[in-house]
């Protein structure tokens, strides 16, 4: 869970790291009142929770009224990257020397947090590590033991940071790893860090993932969830519990577990067809999951037909059927093919049970997989 | 001819009395698996489906002599479970447990460097020697006794191969779900040194998916140190670069030259994994190696 | 540092284990009072850091006002092991059908915090440990995690806690653990924990001892160390930065270094003398310290004469000798013989600089202290 | 001639910049001591008594090669000196800082069982190879170098004693002040361990006191696995029960069978460890068995 500019950086200068003055705004005149209040010039942010705003042209400096009611009249309401800007931060704007990057992420190699350090801050690091990996000091932090002061430093001598300011950036990069622990953040960095003329440190950007397994003991966060704005057929599927994710092609695809929804991808792939969707609905089928997902795949006009694949599992095949049939028992009418595939314990039965009048029974995987790629041709073509 | 598990492994069930252990110990004890003890502190001296219940996992190895445990415990007092269990020296602990906070797992794998125990998951569907043992949530009757491993990051795509291996013939000497969390107790490499010094293994099937390295690092460790055939199988070819595809593992991050698809079966292909299209490709080329 | 009762049992309620209703009282009407508004019967403890204090009658349950204002009277100012009370408190009466022993302390053999629980409260847990080591349940903490929860339950069952009460019990044990940690305890134990009839339990005593050396970081708790009371001698050391120990016998003795003192004190008994007192002074020898330490000694009734045996060490013997030499300077006169051996570097200079009119120099260790032992003989028989 | 420490060991001085830093640099340096770099956050650069200065220990340990520190931070940053100095794998540490708080001792007691580093002190005077170099406080010229080891608990009562050897014509190999907090470094063992394994060590001296268990688990240590003859001293014989005597390990639990000073006298007799009565009468038996 990708938490918005603003709330990382008022969880950030709650902990005490400096951050520039702003404010949240929904519409064109509160964007102005801030921006008279804060003084220009300021910056105008789009508040969504994807990378590359500023290329995108999701964020602008401004100078007076007339840019400013410009910027935020294109900015908000603006499509980015498939996500509609509804508010926008509008921040006092910050006269820099240098950018530097800070930030702590887990090192999923060794199981433990990292922290790094970089004076190539204001780009995009990912670039930076690719192209000159030693341009990024990294420390690993001993998750038993939590951080001690000298591996901050330690990061930020490492990285070549200028004496000068070594000791505040120091405390910022210990900041962010307390907060890093404490709110069961996955990834927290800042970028810019920027450096001012009198000698200071700011953070002008903000970025902090948490961990979703972990909102249950972070209930603050987890209200801050409920703000994260996204795709309607995604906030629709985060509504039942399921997670959705759009793809561009045409064909359906409902099954359980991760790997097999993946490969179920993958075959519609090798058959000439193209995903529409990754839908998971996790163990077991119950009915009302069953139609949860089915209500979501229908509702996605990408997707001509379906595939539906369950490897049973410890649920038996014969109890997959019944919760398929008494499924699409809420639907009139199915609006799109579906393609059913069951196996694992019992799916001989289950498939015998299966409503054939009203689905397409499949025998294997790849029986599924084509029959549907077919039937979402057919669809297409007519 | 099996690894980690086999007919002689004695099992305790930690979170026994909740709804999933309860089922699971009752599968489990279908399928043949000695569960010998549960633990569910405040619940000792009841029993579950007739295996007695414990207070603390000490005392239960302590009376039962227990050598594995399954952990069951939901997931916010899961952490806790596992320490439990790793300061028990039991030789192996499996995690079935879904959604451990990954902060937790930091402190756990951390833990687990210091000792003896074997842990494989958390967010796993267990570990099976067909016709002996099953630890966990494997549906027993698609399994089958035979001589090749597989080790697997993902659930019911495991099912899916075994049945396709299943379906020509091919048995397994012991199956193994790593789970496919961030931070996971044994990984690709773990498991694979355990077939390859199994004398009756003779082939092993690695079912991995995109997203991390641990197919990557797997690929070098069959190049350098196996003698073992193995036949890899690669889930999210098709998964586009920044989409997050259900658990934590199966995510494409932009642009890195690891990671992917196509850099896993690079290196699979590489260190001479043949690398199956389709699970039943897969099924197909282990039955040519025979 | 050891808080008193009263200090330990508000940090205990505060951390949320529950303990009885108890107010503070300096004098017989107040305690009078709290005890009406409490309700009969209410126990009156003194508080004065010793152990034992019921035994030694510092403790009196009353049930009503006649025994109130006599136990009040009778505590309130007596001397309990040499500790004037000056301050009790009056306490709920709690009616209980068992007594527990919780604890946490350093185990110095393996230098980690334990956790004890045994179900032999309410006696002397020290004599438990000696008599049957195997009713005292001891689990250690890794200081690097820091507690489990599990590490809780399971002292508590290995110790035989009765199942219902389990949970409460190592929901006690945590937090004192936690206590232990955040506050730097180096003892932290509840004996009695009270079980009551209605199954539920409750802190009857309270005792935790503070790390000095962590005072630094727990302002909270080094205030409450100016609350202490304590013999006049040693709180008058205690504010000119030295410990002062007092002993029964009539050499006085002041030393650098815990070892070397204790040394000299052993030499004193070897040479058939007593020690009155054990003063270590620490590293060097400035003036100021000295006068302090001989100002201690000259105001200790039982000190019949002084031996001061200091070891140069880094500090050179010759700046030892002017050190002794300038503190002796603020006094018109010694009221009692000093014999100064000075050791180590530069000892031979500092012997000849030594005011041998004023101070007896001797040469040897044993020299020293036979002198001093014969000194003090002297004085006595005078 | 020496354990742990001689005149090829390069050190670091963490605090050097501290008053006690710069002048005990002064004096090791004095001494003949390698001090190859102070380390000082922020302070990199800088030089002290021609000692350069770095800002962290890693760096200090690339640039110079040393393999041992001392250490003069005051306490509340101690701990992460010592954290610091740990990791980066030198060979030695001596923690002469007095007052570190028990709990960050605790932490770092823990890290150390895990790296290869021994760590002397905290709270202590130091280690010294006579005539060849000294790693901390010791006032350098009362030590003859010479073949019997000397450990000790206590600072003062270490130069006492070794004021009596010296006195006597009596050398030393190496002398080391554990130090006499509660959680120490190095204990009485494994400083007998190392003068055991020193052929160049002929006897040794070890100087304990009242509180804890240590002279007693030192006498069993001495009984089964030392060959060198000991000759032991123990003050505190006359300290009653209950009273803190100075520094925390010099105190008597009441009533309790260990710890006291008879206890510990009779352990070390049992071991076969005469105990002298003074810090003269130990320097004489030690004469006595040359």
């Amino acid at each position: 869970m990708k938490l918005h500019e603003y709330q990382a950086k008022g969880i950030f200068s709650d902990a005490g790291i400096p951050t520039p003055r702003f404010e949240l705004a929904t519409d064109v005149d509160e964007v102005l009142a801030i921006a008279e209040e804060t003084g220009y010039p300021v910056a105008i942010k789009a508040q969504v929770q994807v990378g590359g705003r500023g290329k995108a042209g999701g964020i602008k400096l401004v100078k007076d009224e007339t840019e400013a009611r410009e910027a935020a009249t294109s900015i908000l309401g603006m499509d980015l990257k498939g996500y509609t800007v509804d508010r926008v931060i509008v921040e006092e704007a910050i006269d820099f020397v240098d950018e530097l990057y800070v930030g702590v992420t887990l090192d999923r190699e060794v199981g433990r947090p990292v922290l790094m350090v970089s004076t190539e801050g204001g780009v995009d690091i990912e670039a930076v590590a690719e192209r000159d990996p030693d341009a990024i000091a990294r420390v690993h932090v001993d998750p038993a033991f939590g951080i001690h002061h000298y591996q901050a430093r330690l990061a930020v001598y490492r990285a070549g940071i200028d004496r000068t300011v070594a000791r505040d950036v120091a405390s910022v990069l210990t900041t962010l790893y307390e907060l890093f622990a404490s709110r069961d953040a996955t990834e927290i960095e800042i970028n810019p860090l920027m450096l001012t003329s009198d000698g200071s440190v700011i953070a002008a950007d903000a970025v902090m993932n948490i961990d979703e397994d972990a909102l249950f003991r972070q209930p603050e966060l987890a209200e801050m969830e409920e703000e994260a704005t996204g795709d309607a057929l995604e906030r629709q599927a985060n509504e039942v519990g399921l997670d959705y994710v759009r793809l561009d092609g045409n064909v359906g695809i409902i099954g359980n577990g991760a790997g097999l929804v993946m490969t179920t991808l993958d075959l519609v792939d090798h058959y000439g067809g193209s995903p529409a969707n990754f839908l998971d609905i996790g163990g077991g089928a119950r009915s009302d999951t069953v139609r949860n997902a089915l209500e979501l795949v229908f509702a996605d006009e990408n997707a001509d037909a379906v595939v539906f694949n369950i490897f049973g599992g410890i649920t038996r095949g014969d109890e997959v059927a019944q919760g398929i049939n008494e499924a699409i028992e809420a639907f009139d009418e199915l609006p799109k093919p579906v393609v059913v595939r069951i196996a694992g314990t019992k799916a001989a039965e289950g498939r015998e049970l299966l409503n054939a009048e009203r689905l397409i029974v499949a025998q294997t995987l790849e029986d599924a997989v084509q029959r549907a790629v077919e039937a979402a041709q057919e669809v297409r073509a007519a | 001819m099996s690894v980690l598990v086999d007919e002689d492994t004695k099992v305790l069930v930690q979170g026994i009395t909740g709804s999933e252990g309860r089922f699971h110990t009752n599968g489990m004890l279908e399928y043949g698996t000695d569960v010998v003890g549960g633990v569910v502190p405040g619940r000792g001296g009841e029993s579950v489906e007739g295996v007695p219940v414990f207070d603390t996992v000490d005392g239960a190895v302590a009376e039962t002599g227990a050598t594995a445990s399954v952990v069951f415990v939901p997931p916010a007092f899961a952490a806790d479970a596992l320490f439990e269990a790793l300061d028990s020296e039991l030789a192996l602990v499996v995690a079935i447990t879904e959604g451990i906070p990954t902060r937790d797992m930091s402190r756990v794998y951390r833990r687990l460097g210091e000792v003896d125990t074997h842990l494989i998951g958390p967010n796993c569907p267990g570990i099976i020697t067909p016709g002996e043992t099953k630890l966990g949530i494997l549906p027993g009757d698609i399994f089958a006794a035979g001589s090749v491993g597989l080790v697997s990051r993902s659930g019911t795509l495991t099912y899916q191969v075994v049945d396709n291996l299943t379906a020509r013939g091919i048995g397994q000497s012991t199956a193994v779900g790593i789970g496919g969390d961030p931070i996971i107790g044994s990984n690709f490499i773990d498991i694979l040194a355990q077939f390859e010094a199994d004398a009756d293994t003779d082939a092993v099937v690695m079912c991995g998916e995109i997203g991390g390295e641990a197919e990557e690092r797997a690929a070098r460790f069959i190049d350098e140190e196996m003698e073992t055939p193995v036949v890899g199988f690669i889930a999210g070819r098709t998964a586009p670069p920044g989409k997050r595809m259900g658990h934590a593992g199966a995510i494409v991050s932009g642009g890195g030259a690891t990671g992917t698809a196509a850099s896993k079966i690079d290196a699979l292909g590489a260190a001479g994994v043949p690398v199956g299209k389709t699970p039943d490709e897969v099924a197909e080329i282990v039955a040519d190696l025979h």
